[in-house]
């Protein structure tokens, strides 16, 4: 084999180097300046992104493009049985750099480096500086660690580091104690997704006998085996099917697994609280990169995936509630913030529909596009933030178009990215999603459809109250209010220039492209079976149709975006005062929060103090009242029983024996002739027992003898 | 003589009347002499005895068991004095310094 | 040459060697009765020395006795029960030896705690220690004597020195109410002994208990064959049985052990408890193994019942007990269950677990009385709970003696106490109890409350305003005898195991 | 030389013992000479057990470092000594846990130090014994001597309701273990009653039980009572379900050190009894053997959600984290019964990994405890501004804890959760239940204690860690990363033990391999040679 | 005939002043009834050919043992005790297991007699005139076979000397008039 190259060689410097800066800042991170911490820290994920741009140019030149490297065997407890009898369990420390992986880490660490900048001016001010960049290096690192690992194992330690980091950017206003919480709720719900996820990797590894990938470009495939291979050796003797159920349950158990993670229904409610956080954090973490995580996931598991269409298809479904469920609370949302969080639910909703309906590499393309529009609209309020020195309500902005340029321009770009406006970006992924989607689920396409229009509208009154109209900024503010720096602008810039030109990779087939994108992808996504009646290529007169729907839908949302906040900036407020428990529930964001705390969040605490009663009082008895019994009451027989019934073995022993002990103690009167009367009884007793021992000892004795 | 019979229930008699004594009585001086009576009735169980084996084993350890009653009947009466010196009683119910 | 001592020559090499121990401590016993005449009230203490000497040479005797067991044990020509004497009244065996053995270490021990608590209740007298030997030659009758009329003289003798060392105190009320209620009882029930032993006269003609067993397996054997119920056998059975628990103080004949161990001189209360229901346990094993061997399968269960009996009132009882010796007086009771219990099982493991048993019991129960002792002081009894408060801070030598014979009493292992139970479980799954022995083995958990709560009263209270207990040289030596066997029977259990196999032959 | 390294473990065993017999004829007075000799001897305790990492032999199935001498010949009890993988990596967790828990204590302990530390160094001696035995008796023996120390622990140092704590513990474990004495005899007694020969001799017990040649006298009847026998013992140990209640109890109310001692290691005798004479007593009969896991499997799962349910109503840290330690050890319990290598090894590791995350989660309540002389978790709240080291320490420890990814406390959980997938799928499913809780009730302490403003005026000027605190903790941080990120050594060391276990007590396991494959091995060959059609070339 | 006349005239008074000793208040009164009790009993020991024993019997009981009764309870004034007799529950109860018990024993001897030989090992006594004189055997037994009982019981008595001369000891100093 010939040398890979550098970059392919040294693929484990990729994660390794913001490792590194991480355990830097947390260890003696405090006594460094504040330049050395941007330095190390901006610069390594620097290093990891000309790696990992290095790495997938040398990736083109491999065929197949993919390379794997295993750096040592991690965990490996012994003999499961499995796909053909006993196999050793075996995840390794292993990195895989296919198509798929490329594609994320120049995601990860491109959008990452541009967000490090920024937050260099945005964090510029913020106390702990340095716990601020060791934690987004960690971030990273597990970032990187999730996308580059060659087995669901290492995947999933990069999915909890991803999660870990959530919680402690979430909550690095930890004074705060919302910012706790929504630390805290982010991590448990994420949790409760990861119980699917762990899961679904026993299955795999208990059905496949591996949780590595692939056995590509390992020097012995069947002792390194790997899922793709086993799958297709499983299919070819006919051990699964097509439908096979335990593959439904894989491809089910991840996407639960994945509905954590990508904040998905019914798990998404963690996100929109998650934006407690710094803005960079949500601009990377809750935006960009961590919650694409589940889309990566399911796109790496497609080959399960294509074999399970009921899985499939309830992929596509609640990626598609979720998209239009999102969409619609953020159109009542006040803070700016948290609009661009239910968007991002929304947008990632339409990543697994397009998922779901088999359209892997344009779920993938999306996730690209909305990285870095989606990147540069929280940068961009987060600039805007910055700008009102922190401000976050939606009804105390407007008017700031002109004030700060740098951010209002790029942020419009974003706007009309995620809008679907062509040529932007976002057009052509979700376009590409929506055509896919009409080809196999029609009226999930329809939903996507008043999704996106519903996305423009949000998304416009989002731009219209912050930039337009009238300006609403307290004038304690108003003076403060200024442009960012450089460096918060200048990714900004980069961004936006991402956001118009990132759909070009891949230009719709229908306008002579030549889907670059899918075309690289193709390998990863490749059919595991071939379908028996591919149905035949959409016209282009169907596509350019559809194309035009969404464009339209996109249009008229921001028409009425501009007739109710511009036009007629009163008119939203008829609107809420003609349907007020619309309204009401949209704002209250349809009470998941308080159904969910209803549901599971109050009766585990009833449970635990019930449990908790149960131990003190049933287990354990009258512990609590310990005295009690020191005093040796002689207690009633109601007393006697309630200690008895609620008290446990310990003190049972200690207590009710010493009970029982009290009325010995009464017959030792202390007088003689009671004693002596015990001897006698004792005598009587012994007799009368004896006596009638041995009478049926004789007759046993009879018995034998006869 | 007559049947052995005969001797054992009138030894039963005397140590059940002996021991109706020692529980009932609270004279220790008359526990005390119930348990001779008790005594007494094993040494008829045993000249009943040593008289039917012909054998004088039983006679020897009647001979030794009114020696022991003696003995105890000299010791008894000492703690009984012993006793009473300090109590100025001698009945059994009055000794209840030591219970439970 | 004829001189005058050839007939003690000869005695000595007949009937004279049986009972070689005993007649030393009669002689010393003698010595002190005497000698306490010529003693200045300073000086009574010497009667103690004495006394040890006494039991010195008593062990001297006993060795004697040993080595010349041990050849018979060695011969291989002639089977050998052991040295027989006085028409085979008497027999010295393994059995007698180990006994006896511990009889004279109880006794030594007892003396040596005797000293200093004499001189504090100002009763230093002689005739206390010429009791005490003379209490502890009716002991080794009850193991040597293979005779009815021994074993009853031996038990009377031991019972009768009993009840005045009890009193001995005689201005003390609860001494002469101990005494009293001993007496009477103790009497009572050696009238009840005494009418057992007269009918097993009677339904086997001889008064030899080897004898009397093979009659009794005979008339077995043909009441069986003729299914009758030989009620006789039963009724010298139940009475000889009710008169032996009472000794041993098992429930439900235990009710005076409590009162006369409170009552009792310390030092005295120990010896009842080890001495005497050591020596009573010989007995009771002599007479269940050669008398009532034979019939095991029929009274099994009533011992099992009484063994159970005495563990759940033993142990249950002592829980709340506040004043020490009371509840080592009901520990003590449930002691005697679990050997009981050995009994129950019967076989040779059985054996060798009561003696294993006894041999720590001994022990670890004068120590934990010996710390009591230790306890009295002027002007302070020193018996109640409350009294050992803070003994750690006061007194950590006898706080951590005190702590390791408790373990050792619950039996906790690494102490002597634990393998004495382990042989009793042992023997119990051996003969197929499991029940009796699951009943055992849990009965520990409540003794160790019990037992912890002294030990939380020497090391977890705060002591009061007490004076720090002070221990004298005699009472070390007692208290480290004890301990050393507490623990090296624990750590080191194998020659002790030895012993208690040498007991029973093996 | 080499008398040390034939007797290593006696040596390592002893030491402690020496240490303590040492101490004794210390001068009563001077705390600090206490201080120094108890530490050096806990030093040297851990010290001496590192030749053992040197030379045990990686990978090795059977038991090494025997050391056999008569001890009690007439009951067939031996001085008999030896560990296998599995024994050597908890003999390794009790001497530094052990050295850990004596150097934390320097500061806390004002009183009556000698006798405090003559209590440590004799606990250490018990612990090491258990793990070392080889011999039922003697195994016995050290299991109950332990028990002693560790009630004057509590029951003398502890806090307010320290004497019903430490009676509540001793009488408690006291009770499972005369069961368990039961257990032994009727085991030995029948072992005798087969091979004609008294013994104590735990591998030749256990192989007696499994002999077919001896099924008659160990009828499935008897090896299920026994099964329960030893049962309680171990459970209460542990402890499993109904019988964790001495747990939060003795805990809450331990020193500190005491605590670390009872949360890392002597929890772990419980399990490690399982492993080694519960699993082999299982009976062989399907039925009543799946009767029997199941029983033991439900218990294990209510003990891991239960657990955790009701940590999240505790108010006070260390009870917490005890109630914690049940929901962990059900963990352990659930891949032991799951009789899978991997449920076992993983349940193994788990031992070591709570061992020293709960540990350390008691060092760290202590060193607050020893600021502050309050447990409660209202006192305090917004530490991470007077103390940021300790809070990244707590942290780690936490994450650990919690069975975060690169720390040490996923890769048991994962593994005891992959053992008990193969077996049951809903065993699984609950067990990771108890992971979401795990994360809530830990995160939760977190941040009520950490987070937030300081709302007490007291907790304003806490010192953080000194130097001492540190080296008690940075050990244990450094093991909790060593075993998340490379635990392949500590796999080494069980892997082997566990698969001669599991060959023993669940031989139907490995039948499966020995069952021709249905896969034509040339099949899987060719269809995932890189050469084939389906993946392209190299 | 004469035989049973005897018996049943001894048995008779034995029983009967037994129970009266066991009832009167009295205390001297219980005492002249144990005698007559212990006599009529010695008059049952020459029915059974033991001479010595009923020489025994009234020397040492009678003479010897009930005197230091009598002379005890004039010691220690039991007058003061007389009055206070009540017949208490617990009494009731005693009374109760007590004739339980001698019922139960009397039905087991009742059975016993329907074993061969009475459930005794011999059949019949061995007729009187063969017996040897009964002193003269008691003797020799007694100083053979029985050397060493002989020897315990002189321990014994030595006990109960000593041991009677300890308690009835006045404490010096403690209770001196």
């Amino acid at each position: 084999m010939t040398s890979p190259g550098y970059f392919l060689a040294h693929l484990w410097l990729i994660p390794l180097f913001p490792l590194i800066t991480a355990a830097l800042m947390l260890l003696v991170g405090r006594i460094l300046p504040k330049s050395a911490v941007s330095f190390f820290c901006v610069g390594s994920v620097f290093l990891s992104f000309v790696h990992a741009a290095g790495a997938v140019l040398q990736l083109r030149n491999l065929d197949p493009r993919v390379y794997q490297q295993i750096l040592f065997e991690w965990v490996t407890p012994g003999l499961m049985p499995a796909f053909g009898g006993l196999s050793p369990f075996v995840a390794d420390w292993g990195y895989l750099l296919d198509p798929l992986s490329a594609v994320m880490i120049l995601v990860v660490t491109g959008v990452g480096f541009l967000i490090h900048v920024y937050s260099i001016g945005y964090m510029g001010h913020e106390g702990g500086y340095y716990r601020f960049f060791g934690y987004m290096n960690l971030f990273m690192f597990a970032m990187l660690t999730l996308v580059l690992a060659n087995n669901l194992l290492l995947l999933f330690v990069g999915w909890e580091g991803v999660g870990l980091c959530s919680y402690l950017l979430i909550g690095f206003y930890f004074l705060k104690k919302s910012a706790s919480d929504a630390g805290k709720k982010a991590f448990i719900v994420n949790r409760v997704g990861d119980t699917g996820f762990l899961l679904g990797i026993f299955f795999i590894a208990t059905t496949f006998g591996t949780i590595r990938f692939t056995s590509h470009n390992l020097p012995d495939p069947v002792a390194f085996a790997g899922i793709k291979e086993t799958l297709a050796a499983m299919l070819e003797q006919g051990r699964l099917a097509y439908g096979a159920p335990v593959l439904t349950v894989i491809a089910l158990l991840l996407f639960f697994g994945a509905c954590g993670k990508s904040a998905q229904l019914p798990l998404y409610v963690w996100l929109p609280d998650a934006m407690e956080g710094p803005t960079p954090v949500s601009a990377l973490i809750h935006a960009a990169t961590m919650v694409t995580a589940g889309v990566y996931m399911v796109a790496r598991m497609n080959g399960i995936y294509q074999l399970a269409p009921i899985a499939m298809d309830l992929v596509a479904i609640v990626g598609t509630l979720t998209a239009i469920f999102a969409a619609s609370m953020a159109v009542a949302q006040t803070d700016i913030k948290r609009v661009l969080a239910y968007s991002t639910i929304s947008q990632l909703g339409y990543m697994f529909l397009a998922l779901g309906v088999g359209a892997f590499s344009a779920g993938i393309f999306h996730l690209m596009t909305h990285a870095f529009f989606k990147a540069l609209l929280f940068l961009g309020a987060g600039s805007v933030i910055h700008a009102l020195s922190g401000e976050q309500d939606l009804r105390k902005m407007g008017g700031l178009w002109n004030s700060i340029p740098a951010t209002s321009r790029p942020f419009l770009i974003a706007t009309l990215a995620i809008a679907g406006i062509p040529p932007l970006a976002g057009f052509f992924s979700k376009d590409e999603i929506l055509g896919q989607a009409f080809e196999h689920l029609p009226y999930l396409w329809f939903i996507g459809l008043l999704t996106a229009g519903l996305t423009a509208f949000y998304m416009f009154r989002l731009l219209f109250l912050a930039f337009f109209g009238l300006s609403r900024v307290p004038h304690e503010l108003e003076e403060h209010i200024h442009e960012s720096p450089k460096s918060m602008t200048v990714p900004l810039a980069i961004l936006a220039l991402l956001s118009i030109v990132g759909g070009w990779f891949a230009f719709p087939v229908l306008w002579g492209g030549e889907s670059t994108f899918a075309n690289f992808l193709a390998p990863v996504f490749r059919r595991v079976i071939p379908e028996a009646a591919e149905a035949g290529p959409q016209t282009a007169l169907v596509d350019f149709l559809l194309m035009l729907a969404s464009v339209a839908i996109a249009v008229f949302g921001i028409w009425l975006a501009h007739l109710i906040y511009i036009r007629n900036p009163q008119l939203h407020a008829k609107l809420a005062a003609s349907w007020p428990r619309l309204h009401k529930l949209l704002v209250n964001k349809y009470y998941v929060d308080e159904i969910y705390d209803a549901l599971f969040v109050n009766r585990i605490k009833d449970l635990s103090t019930g449990f908790g009663l149960f131990d003190a009082k049933v287990i354990d008895g009258i512990g609590v009242d310990g005295s009690a019994w020191l005093a040796r009451v002689f207690s009633s027989i109601s007393m006697w029983w309630d200690k008895w019934v609620v008290d446990g073995l310990v003190n049972f022993i200690g207590k009710f024996t010493q009970f029982l002990s009290t009325p010995i103690r009464m017959f030792q009167t202390g007088v003689f002739s009671s004693y002596a009367m015990f001897i006698l009884i004792g005598l009587a007793g012994l007799l009368l027992y004896y006596g009638y021992h041995m009478q049926h000892h004789m007759q046993e004795l009879m018995r034998n003898l006869r | 003589m007559m049947s052995p019979a005969h001797y054992l229930f009138l030894s039963l008699a005397l140590f059940i009347i002996g021991c109706i004594g020692v529980i009932t009585r609270r004279n220790v001086i008359i526990v005390l002499m119930s348990i001779e009576l008790i005594l007494n009735a094993v040494n008829i169980n045993l000249v009943l005895f040593s008289r039917i084996f012909g054998d004088a084993a039983g006679q020897v350890f009647a001979l030794f068991i009114i020696a022991d009653a003696a003995a105890e009947a000299a010791i008894g009466l000492g703690i009984i004095i012993a006793f009473f010196r300090n109590r100025e009683t001698v009945m059994a119910d009055e000794m209840d310094l030591l219970k439970w | 040459m004829h001189s005058i001592l050839d007939p003690i020559i000869s005695y000595m090499h007949g009937d004279g060697r049986v009972i070689l121990p005993e007649m030393f401590l009669l002689l010393f016993a003698l010595g002190i009765l005497i000698f306490d005449f010529l003693l200045e009230k300073k000086e009574k203490h010497l009667n103690a020395m004495l006394a040890l000497f006494g039991v010195g040479f008593s062990s001297v005797g006993l060795y004697l006795q040993v080595k010349q067991y041990n050849l018979e044990r060695a011969n291989p020509i002639r089977e050998t029960v052991g040295l027989l004497g006085f028409h085979q009244t008497v027999l010295v065996d393994g059995f007698f030896i180990v006994f006896a053995s511990l009889f004279l270490a109880a006794t030594a021990l007892v003396i040596l705690l005797s000293v200093r608590y004499l001189d504090l209740e100002k009763e230093q007298e002689g005739e206390y220690y010429a009791l005490i030997l003379l209490s502890c030659i009716g002991m080794m009758f009850m193991a040597s004597g293979i005779d009815l009329i021994v074993l009853f003289l031996g038990l009377e003798t031991m019972a009768l020195s009993f009840y005045v060392m009890t009193g001995f105190l005689r201005a003390n009320k609860r001494s002469n109410e101990a005494a009293m209620k001993y007496l009477l009882l103790g009497a009572f029930s050696s009238g009840i002994l005494a009418y057992g032993f007269s009918l097993l006269y009677g339904v086997s003609a001889s008064t030899d208990i080897r004898q009397i067993g093979r009659m009794l397996d005979a008339r077995l054997q043909y009441t069986s064959a003729h299914s009758f119920t030989d009620w006789l056998v039963i009724l010298a059975f139940v009475t000889v049985a009710a008169g032996l628990f009472f000794k041993v103080a098992a429930v439900p004949f235990h009710q005076w052990a409590p009162d006369v161990y409170e009552g009792a001189p310390t030092p005295i209360t120990a010896y009842v408890s080890v001495a005497s229901k050591t020596a009573s346990f010989a007995l009771l094993l002599r007479l269940l193994t050669s008398v009532f061997g034979g019939s095991q399968a029929t009274w099994l269960y009533a011992i099992a019942g009484v063994a159970v009996a005495s563990l759940t009132w033993g142990n249950l009882a002592a829980l709340t007990q506040t004043n020490i010796k009371r509840l080592l007086a009901y520990s003590s009771i449930s002691h005697v269950g679990y050997i009981l219990l050995g009994v129950v099982a019967g076989n040779e493991i059985g054996m060798v677990g009561i003696m294993y048993y006894l041999i720590a019991y001994v022990f670890m129960t004068i120590g934990a009385f010996a710390v009591v002792v230790v306890m009295r002081q002027r002007g302070i009894i020193g018996d109640e709970l409350e009294d050992l408060d803070g003994l750690y801070e006061r007194n950590p030598a006898a706080a951590v003696l005190l702590l390791i014979f408790m373990l050792s009493l619950a039996g906790i292992p690494a102490t002597a106490g634990f393998v004495g139970k382990y042989y009793i479980l042992w023997s119990l799954i051996e003969t197929h109890h499991p029940v009796l022995a699951v009943i055992a083995a849990l009965y520990i958990v409540p003794a160790l409350y019990y037992y912890l709560r002294v030990v939380i009263h020497a090391w977890q209270k705060k002591p009061g305003q007490v004076p720090a207990p002070q221990m004298s040289s005699a009472q070390a030596i007692a208290l480290g005898a004890a301990v050393f066997v507490s623990l090296a029977a624990g750590l080191y259990p194998e020659p002790f195991a030895r012993l208690a196999h040498y007991a029973f032959g093996l | 030389m080499s008398l040390i390294s034939h007797h290593l473990l006696s040596v390592i065993l002893f030491t402690p013992l020496v240490g303590a017999l040492v101490l004794i004829f210390l001068p009563r007075g001077s705390q600090t000479l206490h201080r120094i000799f108890g530490n050096i001897f806990g030093i040297l305790g851990f010290v001496v057990s590192i030749p053992l990492v040197r030379y045990f032999p990686i990978g090795y199935k059977g038991f090494t470092f025997e050391e056999s001498a008569d001890w009690i010949p007439s009951i067939g009890a031996r001085y008999y000594l030896g560990i296998d993988g599995i024994s050597f990596l908890l003999v390794m967790l009790t001497t530094l846990l052990g050295m850990l828990a004596i150097l934390s204590s320097w500061a806390a302990i004002q009183n009556r130090t000698k006798e405090y530390y003559i209590l440590m160094l004799l606990l250490q001696t018990g612990m090491l014994g258990v793990f070392m035995s080889l011999d039922f008796f003697l195994f016995y023996v050290f299991w109950e001597v332990m028990l002693v120390p560790m009630y004057f622990l509590i029951g003398v140092w502890g806090s307010e309701r320290r004497l019903y704590a430490a009676i509540k513990f001793f009488l408690y474990t006291l009770a499972g273990s005369v069961l368990m004495l039961l257990g032994i005899l009727a085991l030995y007694f029948n072992a005798a009653k087969a091979t004609g020969m008294h013994t104590f001799d735990i591998p030749t017990l256990l192989a007696a039980v499994q002999n077919p040649q001896y099924a008659q006298y160990f009828p499935e009847s008897l090896k299920v009572w026994l099964f329960w026998g030893l049962f309680f013992a171990f459970a209460i140990k542990v402890p499993m379900f109904p019988f964790h209640t001495w747990l939060p109890d003795a805990h809450t109310e331990a020193p500190t050190a005491g605590s670390v001692i009872l949360a890392g290691v002597l929890l772990k005798m419980g399990t490690y009894g399982f492993i080694r004479f519960s699993l082999p007593l299982l009976p062989t009969d399907p039925v009543l053997r799946s009767r029997i896991i199941s029983v033991l499997i439900f218990l294990s799962l209510v003990g891991i959600i239960y657990g955790a349910i009701v940590c999240l109503m505790q108010k006070d840290m260390k009870r917490l984290i005890a109630y914690s330690s049940v929901s962990h050890l059900g963990f352990c319990t659930l891949g032991i019964f799951a009789l899978t290598p991997q449920g076992l090894s993983g349940s193994v590791l788990q031992q070591i990994n709570h061992g020293i995350s709960t540990g350390a989660l008691f060092l760290i309540v202590g060193i607050l405890y020893e600021r502050r002389h309050t447990r409660l978790i209202s006192e305090f709240g917004g530490l991470s501004t007077p103390m940021p080291n300790y809070a990244a320490i707590y942290l780690i420890i936490t994450l650990s804890s919690l069975g975060m990814p690169l720390l040490n406390g996923f890769i048991g959980e994962f593994t005891i959760l992959q053992g008990a997938f193969v077996v049951s799928k809903a065993w699984a499913a609950w067990g990771t239940l108890g992971i979401v809780l795990g994360a809530a009730y830990l995160l939760w302490l977190y941040q009520r204690v950490m987070f937030g403003p300081v709302t007490h005026e007291v907790n304003k000027t806490l010192p953080d860690m000194n130097l001492r605190e540190y080296a008690v903790l940075i050990p244990l941080v450094v093991l909790a990363f060593w075993i998340g990120i490379y635990p392949k050594p500590f796999f080494g060391y069980i892997n082997n033990p566990v698969e001669k276990i599991v060959h023993q007590v669940n031989p139907t396991f490995y039948q499966r391999a020995a069952l021709p494959s249905l896969v034509p091995s040339n099949s899987l060959t060719s269809s995932t040679s890189p050469n084939s059609a389906s993946t392209g070339g190299k | 005939m004469l035989d049973s006349i005897l018996f049943y005239f001894f048995a008779g008074v034995a029983v009967l002043s037994a129970a009266l000793m066991v009832t009167r208040r009295n205390a001297i009164h219980s005492a002249v009834f144990l005698i007559t009790t212990l006599l009529a009993t010695a008059g049952i020991f020459l029915q059974l050919r033991a001479e010595f024993l009923f020489i025994a019997q009234i020397i040492l009981y009678v003479g010897g043992i009930m005197v230091l009764f009598i002379f005890v309870m004039m010691l220690v004034r039991l007058d003061v005790a007389l009055h206070h007799i009540r017949f208490r529950l617990q009494r009731f109860v005693a009374l109760i297991v007590a004739l339980t018990l001698g019922g139960y024993i009397s039905v087991i001897l009742f059975w016993a007699r329907k074993l061969p030989g009475q459930g005794l090992f011999i059949q019949g006594a061995a007729p009187a005139e063969r017996l040897s004189p009964n002193s003269e055997q008691l003797a020799k037994s007694l100083f053979s076979s029985y050397l060493l009982p002989f020897e315990i019981a002189s321990v014994l008595l030595l006990v109960a000397m000593v041991g009677a001369v300890v308690m009835a000891k006045n404490k010096k100093g403690a209770n001196e008039p």
